[in-house]
């Protein structure tokens, strides 16, 4: 049975990643669950520089979801490279980087000091972020913008890079296009629709941001859909997510055109959810008599 | 705050073993775990996957309330205040809880022969319990302030004075002295190694600020919204001289001057 | 206590209307409650000529939502004016009718019919039906479109007009101050978001139309965030819907800027919902001392 | 089908009377009204709320079994085949149901003297047995032939031979006769005045097209995924004659000429 899935120059061993920011680094996850099983792991969104976040607070539960406004906390680039990549290079999964940036220049910045690490083999390009002030969603939501940024870090990252969209958008598929023309090898989706939520009896935002970013099974069905419409759009290989909780998830975004999948919040309910997903995958191939996971991939049937 | 090795976090059907109602707004879950329980650490807590229930989307944290290591249980107290604790307050001998445990990083023991005070507010005295507990055991002189609305939210002082002198003050004054827990009598004479707190913040605070003017340490158990439990969403961060930390990893302990308080 | 609210010229009883396609005409009710007491009723989507709507299936169960394709569904308007509309007209609550069409002319007509009707005091032009091959949502998801329709109505209907907006967009602030621009009374949102099911096991898709719409709690928070930011745009009445189950939820729309709400899906999860919702939100302002439910409306406190 | 006046459709929590289980596959509801249930007509059904069950959102369409005016209760006939019914199956005495009913039109009665044939494949067995009761009540001679795949799926035959003559057939023949349901011997022999079916679409439209050769009436009751139950939401369609019809207010009994089956 074949599960190894292709993005870009890259070999996964299996479609079943982790989506960023949900996953830590990878070392949280290791009480619970082999790591090295996984295609691939993708660590908390990264910056040029320390970012201290939003204020608390950041989370609100919803109707089959939640909310989270975290501003992409993180130590910067090079405590990055100093203190966590020594930790985790050691994995045997492919470890991708999710970049991002207030500006043009802090991408390609934070895209070279990547670049520089051997164990690295790909960058997650997050133009797509909700919750920060500058940048972030800004880029992702129109045509040029993200050529702009795609094409500029294009030309200093070499090896895998796949651009996070945003759903917050018109026409998904249009953008989708547009970094493929300069040079993405893949294209991630969906990042965190622009949601709120209001606390009816203080009568005040339940978040300190007022906006934040929904994700978990509310989502599901619309990213299905735009998976599916960027996937009918492009020739490179698209990365599926967005409320995937179990294997039947997970199969329905391979069947709507997903190379490989993204697991999020569902590792918040149960951290060991990536490998039952994995091996719910494998069991349906096997019910299935489905040998290459690539039977899967844009499987669906139309009449 | 202990920096001991801490055991393996995992996830398991609990089987559970009583659910004692308390009263209307309290209970008690004792749950049998398949591992050994005796490493977990006070101020250490779980996180409950809430079946069967519409509204409930994310796990819930509850504090570890007691450990028995011989029977390889532990038990949680919690309070009804939404569909999730409802829910949990329902549920019977034989059937399982879903859990994540342990997490967090617990308090700090005290040394044998010091002398320390305990306070807890409401449902903040569930983590200490284990922690009069292990006090005790260690030779520590234990005392217990119980602060609380009213009598139906001074609960357990039973258990509590098993392991040390117990004291209780309620806002209406219907059990205990009356007024907020920083004003009652044993406060005013502070001659305490170190104070450990859990309630709502206003009084933590409180508690925290008294501590502070008699350069008494102090550590205190948050409770902050919380998405993983596991440190990974960093959801549930609070300032600190740090920068933003993880309650439910950095803490739910903090020593109050690592805190941005006052 | 005031519930009274105004939108356009019109002024309704209290805040609680039905959503359009999810009450029918309104006597599939009258077992259930006591239509009178409802501030407003929407009736089904109304086109110029007879339709069949689309294939079945035409639903499918979601986390904490449903899609839908029914595809607008409905007799036409003539049917509407001469065997329905007798029924309802002695209705004491205000009668909307949701105006559709494939064509700008058709648009015209339908609403030109419903003007002549004494007992309809508004329409809710429909410029955001997912279902529909042609028109519907592809006037509402750019300004130069949803500014030819608004204006070409507003020409010929004299009554209270409001428009209803598409959620698939990227900047719906954007639209609803377009459609302000030229003449339209109120705006309401959201329609459903365009999502697609698949059914793993037999790798197709649930719908007859593969897309459909999403409604339901699932899509509560990114309703509130799109009123919540279009209220802060426009000047005229905003009607928010999108998910309202309860008195709560309601309340965080009107909180959000919604003068109005509408309540969809819920109605099929609990056919009294409505005066429920009504009930509710009475006891809300006398527990919290509020006189009039302007002091709600747009009442959101930031610090 | 049926022009009578309907009985007032109304949001009720029923008691649950009993929950019989059958076998692993199917059990049996009996709730009890506030209201006066004499006038429900065989073929309409309720829509049920499953509380307490993560991923039920929308109601449960299931048909009314039987109905016991005396004791003012009727009886739900249910198969488990997701997490909706998996809960339904869980209830127990004394819990509530929350119900929307009686819902849909019912099966035209046919007039005393005349000889009917009930045909119900699986649990499309369900709407057939109260119409078999009311059918002998009206001095109808009612046969009436119960399919399953296998043994498992035959059910409840000593009640429906209260009412009439009950045959059998099994896809395996480990019980009755061997075949499809259109196979039985009762089949080829059709002299009755009206057919009556509910099952599996496949095997009701084998049955409608048998009954179309020999010119017999014949009305089925169709499944379909349905958000409201009440006709308002339109997704239930079925093509007829008359353009789309929705299956839970214009059926879900539907003469067979009405429906674009060949
Ligand atoms: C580290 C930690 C330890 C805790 N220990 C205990 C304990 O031992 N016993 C106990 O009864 N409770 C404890 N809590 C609080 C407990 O988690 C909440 O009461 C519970 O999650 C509420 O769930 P619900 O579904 O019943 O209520 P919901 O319907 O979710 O909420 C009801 C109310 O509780 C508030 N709330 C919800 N979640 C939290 C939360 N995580 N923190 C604070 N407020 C919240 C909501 O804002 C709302 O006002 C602890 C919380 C934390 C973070
Ligand atoms: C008018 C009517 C009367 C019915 N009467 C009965 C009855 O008396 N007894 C009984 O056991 N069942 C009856 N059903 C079918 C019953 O509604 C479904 O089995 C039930 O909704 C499944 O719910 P679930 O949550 O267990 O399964 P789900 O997890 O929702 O679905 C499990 C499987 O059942 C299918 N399914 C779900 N809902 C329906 C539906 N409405 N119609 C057809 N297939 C569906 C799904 O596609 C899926 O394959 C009736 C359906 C209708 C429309
Ligand atoms: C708490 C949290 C933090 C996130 N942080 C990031 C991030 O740093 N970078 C990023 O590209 N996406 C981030 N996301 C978005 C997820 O990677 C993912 O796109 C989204 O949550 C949808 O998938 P899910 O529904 O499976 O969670 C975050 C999501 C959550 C819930
Ligand atoms: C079955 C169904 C049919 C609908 N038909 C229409 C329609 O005809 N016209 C329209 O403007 N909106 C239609 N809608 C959208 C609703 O009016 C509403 O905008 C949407 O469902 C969001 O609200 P809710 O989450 O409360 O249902 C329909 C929705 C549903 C679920
Ligand atoms: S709850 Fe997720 S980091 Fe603390
Ligand atoms: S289920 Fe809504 S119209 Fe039939």
């Amino acid at each position: 049975m074949n599960l190894k899935v292709k993005i870009g120059n890259l070999e996964l061993k299996n479609p079943v990643m982790t989506a960023s920011g949900t996953f830590g680094y990878g070392p949280e996850f290791e009480d619970f669950i082999d790591i090295n099983r996984l295609g691939g792991i993708l660590v908390k969104g990264t910056t040029l520089n320390h970012r201290e976040g939003n204020a608390y607070p950041r989370m609100a539960e919803t109707p089959s979801g939640m909310l989270n406004a975290v501003g992409l906390q993180n130590k910067g680039v090079d405590v990055f490279c100093k203190d966590i990549y020594p930790k985790i290079k050691h994995y045997d999964t492919s470890i991708w980087v999710n970049v991002n940036g207030s500006t043009i220049e802090e991408y390609i910045e934070t895209a070279e000091r990547i670049n520089e690490l051997e164990h690295i083999p790909a960058i997650e390009l997050n133009i797509s972020c909700p919750n920060v002030k500058e940048g972030g969603m800004a880029f992702g939501v129109s045509c040029p913008s993200a050529v702009a940024v795609t094409n500029a870090v294009r030309k200093v990252y070499k090896k895998t890079m796949v651009v996070k969209l945003s759903p917050n958008v018109t026409n998904i598929a249009e953008i989708a296009k547009a970094v493929e023309a300069v040079g993405a090898d893949g294209v991630s989706l969906i990042n965190t629709m622009l949601a709120m939520a209001i606390n009816a009896e203080t009568r005040r935002p339940v978040l300190s941001t007022i906006t934040g970013g929904l994700s978990g099974p509310a989502v599901k069905p619309i990213a299905l859909r735009m998976v599916w419409q960027v996937a009918q759009a492009v020739k490179i290989p698209v990365v599926g997510m967005g409320g995937i909780m179990n294997a039947a998830d997970a199969i329905e975004f391979l069947l709507a055109g997903a190379t490989a999948v993204q697991v999020g919040t569902a590792n918040f309910i149960d951290p060991t959810v990536t490998l039952k997903i994995l091996d719910g995958i494998e069991e349906y191939m096997h019910r299935h008599g489905i040998k290459d996971i690539y039977e899967l991939i844009g499987g669906l049937k139309l009449n | 705050m202990t920096n001991s090795i801490l055991p393996k976090k995992r996830v398991e059907d609990l089987s559970i073993i009583e659910n004692r109602i308390l009263n209307e707004d309290y209970f008690v879950l004792e749950v049998e775990s398949q591992h050994p329980v005796e490493n977990i650490v006070p101020g250490q807590f779980v996180e409950i996957l809430v079946n069967d229930s519409k509204n409930t989307f994310l796990r819930r944290p509850i504090s570890i309330y007691d450990v028995h290591p011989q029977r390889n249980t532990f038990e949680l107290l919690i309070q009804i205040v939404g569909e999730g604790t409802q829910h949990l307050s329902k549920l019977t001998q034989g059937q399982k809880l879903d859990t994540i445990y342990p997490l967090g990083l617990g308090y700090t023991l005290s040394k044998a022969g010091s002398k320390v005070l305990l306070v807890g507010g409401g449902v903040g005295i569930a983590p200490l319990l284990y922690l009069a507990k292990k006090l005790h055991q260690n030779q520590v002189e234990v005392h217990i302030l119980l602060g609380g609305r009213g009598k139906g939210n001074i609960i357990e002082t039973e258990r509590f004075s098993e392991f040390g002198k117990v004291y209780v003050s309620t806002n209406d004054g219907s059990v205990g002295e009356k007024g907020l827990v920083t004003e009652h009598s044993i406060m005013q004479n502070m001659n305490f190694d170190m104070i450990y707190s859990c309630g709502p913040d206003p009084m933590m605070k409180a508690v925290a600020r008294l501590a502070f003017k008699s350069t008494i340490e102090c550590e205190v158990s948050l409770e902050n919204m919380m998405a993983c439990g596991i440190g990974v969403c960093l959801c549930c961060v609070t300032p600190t001289t740090k920068g933003h930390q993880c309650v439910c990893t950095d803490g739910p302990v903090f020593n109050t001057r690592k805190l941005l308080w006052n």
